[in-house]
């Protein structure tokens, strides 16, 4: 398959920061551990920004040159060795990640900042490490060229994120983490019975190699389900979506910000490989159908119980549910009938797009509840009566971050779900634009009922428990008008969805 | 058949055992144990696809051996995670259960599904 | 030359082998704890000693021969050690446990 | 060969019965020691399948450290208030045939082999000597696809973390509540005495020995974590608490030179984990050494579990 835009495996000019992004947070996670909580804070706040400016470099390039980096590890090509690619996917997903994890930092500031002069402490030195260790992880999912370095990885992330969920300790989150850890556990180990079965077919588990040869035969298609099963699970998809209510509601704030927006998008952003770069052609009319019904089945129930809860975490949690939902409606939008391919057109971008936006939107509000939490000491949304003369600033916040979830514009929630919508009337399956605009419907109920429930005067004067420091508010603002402003990137850098794709328009630097 | 089919039939029999143990017992050491097992057959998986592989003078293909060498020592990493979960849970409330309902303490974090 | 090695290999093994079966069959059968340690030390002593000695002629040189009596001999430290430790929580529980 | 495929074929309906066992059993104590003797049964299927590593490391790792991991929780667990009800019949008839469906799944692609078999095993030969290594399995490890093994190292320290995590916030940075059964020149103490100096010098020939021959950083380190271990429980040592900078340096020290070795190659080599052609050899032994002592340790402490005391001066 001569092919353009397919570049001969050999590591490329600027290929190097590729290892960078992933030698800094495993470099940031050693040196942490070994000097201690009192400096973990410290070294995150440099190598994090840094990590931010790396993967603009990333992007920058990627985008300018509209070739994919390549870095071949150790000097030895595939199949032998690993390769680390960054394509337009990767560079965009780790440039929003970065931006996600950096607000995180700063509001997590206020709960984990070490103190001068005092002894190490647990949750402190605790989150920064797994923030960073979150942080490389993404990293190597996104640019990861093999299979089972993809498994290191999401190993990698479950247990960065496992422990996030009960640092504080609480019975409650102990079990939520426990279930996690399970599900978990059983995602990345069918993912990696799959791999076995694709290295026994085709002696390679490098994802462009393994593109070339892959052909519908048993083991092929038994390993394509297993590992998608299991990818499944740690998504979260309905039905596998148990785990995640209690354990994104329970966590610290910070860190139900970064597992709800981070966490989940890496072993999404798998299942996006195996299908639309490994084995485009295996997924057939069938396969997508069933994997938007899922996707829609996960906006239905996800919403209906959102609506239902009387606590913001756990509303915003199942919210997530939902919104998960949206990003598999893209698998069916993205199949060309003619050739019965996965192809990388408007769905893949508007899918993609998605996942950015509710990623930025997600990490907002999470920061938000936790605020009003601190503020008022519960989150029961019936009693949150006059809290939004009290921090206006956080529940404006909430407020974007709601606004790009429905899908208004300009947000990045509009121009994905416009996208997404251009595709089913393209493609004529009008049934998903039903359940998009219902999934919207949903979404606008429930956060009405938060938001007309936060602005309605309060009964008695409101006793606020602390003043929230204002760089946390300042952090949740930042994400939600990020997000709320994501649907400019239609007029910008868009295309650097559709670099590196095999089946993409695009050719040559513009 | 030869041996390492036979192998692999028994690994994918172990995923089976594994998987029905981890869905159904109740007990998180049981459904850790469970996990083990499943895991020690998914790397017979691997084994077969390594012996079937044989060449160059080699017993097997290297490359699927040292993937799993590196998959035992995660899932020993993961069980360890898991068992202290476990204890830290039972030190907590004196049970350990998945259970929510009985858990003793009040539920008030969870949701109504 | 070699057949007398295999002669030899093969009978040794096999008592060594009944011996195992013996020492099995005891753990399953014998009514109380200490009983069934005595069944196993069997086991450990004699079962694992004859296929040591069954090997010595069929292993790879100098060397090879002796990691074979050394895992003999640690798994006879390791043995007797750890039947001592069961045979004193027996005891200390007081009864057959 | 027919013997061959009879011993097979009994340890093959071994392992299934065992495993099967191992979920059936009522009693968590039968379903540990159950697994304990799986273990040891795979690791003989390992060598039967050619793979003597893995069945190395399955001894060590798989049956050895996760059984005693198992057994000691269910000792505690004993303490456990009330039992969890079983699942349903009808919930574990679906659960059944889903678990059969996924078994016939993996049979079936088992069963049906590519026509040609594809391999790696010839171009990982060829390209061998370059490393200086004899045994495959490490040059796989620490030349081809050094990137995961790195990784995988890194995963092992946030294991641990993620365990001295769980511990209540008084006792940070204290004594892991390993239990330990000091009773002075009980026969345990003798054993924790005399079997250590032989357990160094096989964790240290098998690290050796693994450039060339079946072994390696993995099964040195968990001979090592086994020794240190057994020293512990006998009361000989105390258990370190978790601040000490010693031991937190001794868990880095295997990845950090992995790391620094891997970015000088940046610099000296082609590419990052890449070695300078000649060197090859010295630097992964290097490496090798470095994370025995690094798994060791982190095997040992995550044996030991999060802290639970408070270090007394």
């Amino acid at each position: 398959m001569p092919d353009a835009n397919v570049l001969p495996d050999a590591t490329t000019t600027d290929g190097a920061l590729l290892v960078l992004a992933i030698v800094l947070p495993a470099a940031g996670v050693l040196l942490s551990f070994v000097l201690g909580g009192r400096y973990a804070e410290r070294i995150a706040s440099v190598l994090l920004p840094s990590g931010f400016i790396l993967a603009t470099i990333i992007f920058g390039d990627v985008w300018q040159s509209g070739h994919r980096l390549v870095y071949i590890v150790g000097d030895w090509k595939p199949p032998l060795g690993i390769a680390l690619r960054a394509d337009g996917l990767s560079a965009a997903m780790m440039v929003a990640m970065a931006i996600v994890i950096c607000a995180v930092a700063i509001f997590a500031h206020a709960d984990f900042g070490m103190r001068a002069g005092s002894v190490e402490a647990r949750a402190p030195f605790a989150f920064w490490i797994l923030l960073m260790a979150i942080w490389g992880a993404m990293n190597m999912v996104f640019l990861g060229g093999d299979l089972f370095t993809l498994y290191v990885a999401i190993e990698l992330l479950t247990f960065a994120a496992v422990p996030l969920v009960c640092l504080d300790g609480r019975a409650e989150t102990l079990q939520a983490a426990l279930r996690y850890l399970l599900f978990a556990l059983l995602g990345s180990i069918l993912y990696l019975v799959g791999t076995a079965l694709l290295y026994g077919s085709y002696a390679t588990l490098d994802i462009v190699l393994l593109s070339r040869r892959v052909h519908a035969e048993p083991a092929t298609l038994v390993a394509a389900t297993l590992t998608t099963i299991g990818l499944f699970a740690k998504t979260a998809l309905f039905p596998l979506h148990l785990w995640l209510p209690p354990a994104h509601a329970g966590a610290p704030a910070a860190a139900s910000a970064v597992l709800s927006a981070v966490v989940v998008k890496g072993s999404f952003f798998i299942i996006v490989r195996l299908w639309f770069d490994v084995m485009p052609g295996l997924l057939g009319p069938v396969g997508a159908q069933l994997f938007g019904a899922l996707g829609a089945a996960a906006i239905v129930f996800g919403s209906v119980v959102a609506l239902r809860q009387q606590r913001l975490k756990l509303l915003i949690a199942y919210s997530t549910v939902a919104q998960i939902g949206y990003l598999f409606l893209m698998f069916p939008l993205a199949l060309d009938t003619a050739s019965a391919q996965l192809q990388g057109s408007g769905a893949l971008t508007g899918g993609m797009l998605q996942a950015i936006s509710h990623a930025t939107a997600k990490a907002a509000m999470f920061m938000a509840a936790g605020l009003i939490y601190v503020v008022l000491g519960h989150d029961r949304i019936a009693e949150l009566g006059g809290i939004a003369r009290a921090i206006p600033m956080t529940i404006f916040a909430f407020a974007l971050g709601g606004v790009s979830l429905i899908g208004l514009p300009p947000s990045g929630g509009f121009l994905a779900k416009w996208l997404l919508l251009e595709a089913a009337v393209a493609t004529g399956q009008w049934w998903w634009a039903i359940v998009m605009l219902a999934g919207g419907l949903f979404t606008s109920g429930y956060m009405f009922i938060v938001l007309s429930s936060a602005v309605a005067p309060s009964g008695e004067p409101l006793k606020l428990r602390v003043a929230v420091p204002r760089y946390q508010e300042a952090a949740a603002l930042t994400l939600a008008l990020t997000s709320l402003l994501l649907g400019l990137v239609a007029l910008g850098p868009i295309d650097i969805l559709q670099v590196g794709r095999a089946d993409s328009m695009m050719v040559g630097p513009r | 058949m030869n041996a390492a089919t036979l192998f692999g039939l028994c690994g994918a029999a172990l995923v089976g055992f594994g998987l029905y143990g981890l869905v159904t017992n109740p007990e998180p050491l049981r459904k850790i144990l469970a996990f083990n097992l499943l895991g020690s057959g998914v790397f017979l998986v691997f084994g077969v696809v390594s012996r079937r592989a044989a060449a160059s003078g080699l017993g097997g293909d290297p490359v699927p051996q040292a993937m799993v060498i590196t998959a035992i020592v995660v899932a020993f990493a993961a069980t360890a995670m898991a068992i202290a979960l476990v204890l830290r849970l039972l030190q907590e409330t004196g049970r350990s259960t998945l259970n929510a309902d009985n858990s003793g303490g009040t539920n008030t974090d969870r949701g109504n599904s | 030359m070699n057949l007398a090695f295999d002669i030899f290999t093969v009978s040794v093994v096999s008592a060594g082998a009944f011996f195992f079966l013996a020492g099995t069959v005891g753990l399953l059968r014998f009514p109380d704890s200490l009983t069934r340690l005595h069944a196993l030390t069997k086991v450990d002593n004699l079962g694992l000693g004859l296929v040591v000695v069954g090997l010595l002629p069929q292993a790879n040189g100098l060397f090879g021969a002796l990691k074979l009596v050394s895992i003999w001999l640690l798994v006879q430290l390791s043995g007797a050690i750890v039947t001592q430790l069961i045979a004193g929580a027996v005891r200390q529980r007081g009864s057959d446990g | 060969m027919t013997i061959l495929s009879a011993f097979d074929i009994g340890l093959v309906v071994l392992i299934l019965g065992i495993g099967a066992s191992t979920i059936a059993a009522r009693e968590a104590f039968t379903a540990v020691i159950g697994f304990v003797v799986y273990g040891l049964l795979l690791s003989i299927a390992w060598v039967r399948l050619s793979a003597v590593d893995v069945a190395l490391t399955e001894a060590a790792i798989g049956g050895g450290m996760t059984g005693m991991l198992i057994l000691g929780a269910v000792a505690r667990l004993r303490l456990a208030k009330g039992t969890d009800t079983r699942a349903s019949l009808p919930v574990r008839f679906a659960a059944g045939g889903l678990c059969a469906l996924v078994a016939a799944g993996l049979a079936i692609a088992i069963l049906s082999p590519p026509e040609a078999i594809p391999t790696l095993a010839p171009m990982v030969m060829e390209n061998l000597a370059q490393s200086g290594l004899g045994n495959p399995v490490a040059g796989v490890l620490f030349v081809y696809r050094a990137l995961d093994t790195l990784l995988e190292k890194v995963v092992l320290i946030l294991a641990l973390l993620g365990v001295w995590s769980l511990a209540p916030d008084s006792v940070w940075g204290g004594i892991p509540g390993l239990r330990v059964y000091a009773q002075p020149s009980s026969t345990l103490t003798f054993l924790a005495q005399l079997l250590p100096p032989v357990g160094i010098v096989v964790a240290i020939y098998m690290c050796w020995v693994g450039a060339k021959e079946p072994g390696g950083a993995f099964q040195g380190g968990t001979v090592l974590a086994a020794m240190w271990l057994l020293v512990m429980i006998a009361g000989l040592k105390n258990v370190p608490s978790i601040s000490q900078p010693w031991l937190r340096l001794l868990l880095v020290v295997g990845p950090v030179i992995f790391l620094a070795i891997g970015l000088a190659g940046m610099v000296l080599a082609n590419a990052f984990l890449d070695y300078p052609s000649g060197y090859a050899k010295p630097l992964i032994i290097a490496v090798e050494v470095a994370l025995t002592l690094s798994i060791g340790v982190a095997l040992g402490l995550l044996a030991a579990g999060p802290p639970e005391r408070v270090q007394q001066q």
